[in-house]
């Protein structure tokens, strides 16, 4: 999986380099922000707008990512999401869950 | 007789989830008789033909590689039909308990965005194979 | 067991070429032990099953739209196989006369690209079917 | 089928407005420039620029409407080949035949 990742205003900013997000490469997404909120993160941007695609697996991930950005007492939010996606968050409601912003720069802004 | 019909039978690998999803949206793609949005049909045949191959892969078939699954697609007039078919111990569809959105879980979206996505949707159990039938009108 | 297999039937009608083609860009696409330019082999699959189909539907069933044509696509660790069945009279692959690129006539490249971009072409008669048979190594 | 014309410069310019040409559409361009051909044409400039595949029943049709302008003692050139529009040109040696220009400018000023 295709991952950037550069610091900007003290936010960790991580563009998914991937058109899909599903049940095959989900895990690896899962486990790379598990290691990241291991360091001293205390904000993750994570920029989708390469994302064409995401199924339940890839929600379920950012989701892990999320929680366990709360429990190290740090944040994760979302940045860039294509209409399509932005539907699924929509669909399963997770919309009301992360703090998603149009793009990077507004992402570090809402900060 | 306009029916079409595409039979697919690939690995029991998630690798190979991209490649169906690929082949559903071609198929939205030309239904030229489909009178709603053909780039959002695409992308929920993408979708639905993602979980339910996924859960094929993990559920049933436990990751093994060795294992192969079958993905039908029928078109006729009136509707589109998908049939994913999986050689495990099978599920009870309809006792699965509904997503709940003030407990954001990790799992337990994919049957529900299905369900959502299409019209009809039946699990069948059977010997050697089950399949989960999902049913899509196209007027 | 790292094979792929794709099924498809659908009318006999030049309307569907394009979704057959969009289904062989579409494994192009996800080939991922394939060496060489993806999308050019998935401009060639897209033509070869054109091409195919086209002769199917024009030469052996005379634009009987009542009929159906199925195509075959097999995918191992080694070569990409492709069939194209007819139910028509047959003909002589072999005998074909070459394009002559100084007369320029209009009809007669379509198994000239055929046998340009694949590795193996074959034509089986039977009863109750022909088959075209195409073979690209992929490595 | 979706064409485009346009006279410009004394020339017809024929705008192919699909992505395939192929057996399902090539006899319809075919009897569009025989029709064409019987009014006073005297130059077709096809402009492919938007067609992203053709089979060798296009390459037939483009054929057929260049026979039957020399007929009417017109011409007709082509313009804006995609790349792989152009290989399937050149494997057929069909290049050796046609007049083929980079866009619709190139093809007015080569007159
Ligand atoms: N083909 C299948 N075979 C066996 N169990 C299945 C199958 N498909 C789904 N299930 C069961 O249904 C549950 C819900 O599936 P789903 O809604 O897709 O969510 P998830 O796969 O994320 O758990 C799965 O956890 C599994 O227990
Ligand atoms: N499936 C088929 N059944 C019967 N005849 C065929 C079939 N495919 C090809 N042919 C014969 O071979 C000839 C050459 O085919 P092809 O090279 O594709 O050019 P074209 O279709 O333009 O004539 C056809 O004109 C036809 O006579």
């Amino acid at each position: 999986m295709q991952i950037q990742t550069e610091t900007r205003d003290g936010n960790l900013v991580l563009s998914v380099q991937e058109p899909r997000l599903d049940a095959h490469n989900s895990d690896e997404l899962k486990d790379y922000i598990a290691k990241l909120l291991e360091g001293n993160e205390s904000r993750l941007v994570v920029d989708l707008s390469a994302v064409r695609f995401i199924d339940s697996s890839g929600l379920g991930a950012l989701l892990s990512g999320y929680k366990n950005a709360n429990l190290h007492r740090a944040s994760l939010v979302l940045a860039g999401l294509q209409p399509r996606v932005q539907a699924m968050f929509e669909l399963t409601r997770l919309n009301r869950v992360f703090e998603i912003y149009r793009d990077v720069d507004e992402a570090l802004a809402g900060h | 007789m306009n029916d079409i019909e595409v039979d697919i039978v690939v690995p029991n690998q998630t690798r190979y989830l991209s490649l169906i999803g690929r082949i559903g949206e071609a198929i939205a793609r030309e239904l030229d008789h489909y009178r709603g949005d053909r780039e959002a049909l695409a992308y929920q045949l993408n979708l639905v033909l993602t979980e339910a191959m996924a859960n094929a892969i993990k559920h049933a078939h436990h990751e093994n590689a060795g294992k192969t699954v079958r993905v039908r697609i029928h078109i006729d007039r009136d509707a589109l039909q998908i049939e994913v078919y999986d050689q495990g111990q099978g599920f009870d569809l309809e006792s699965l308990p509904p997503p709940q959105p003030d407990v954001p879980v990790e799992h337990g979206r994919g049957l529900f965005l299905i369900r959502t996505l299409m019209d009809e949707v039946e699990y069948r159990r059977g010997k050697p194979e089950n399949v989960l039938i999902m049913r899509k009108r196209l007027q």
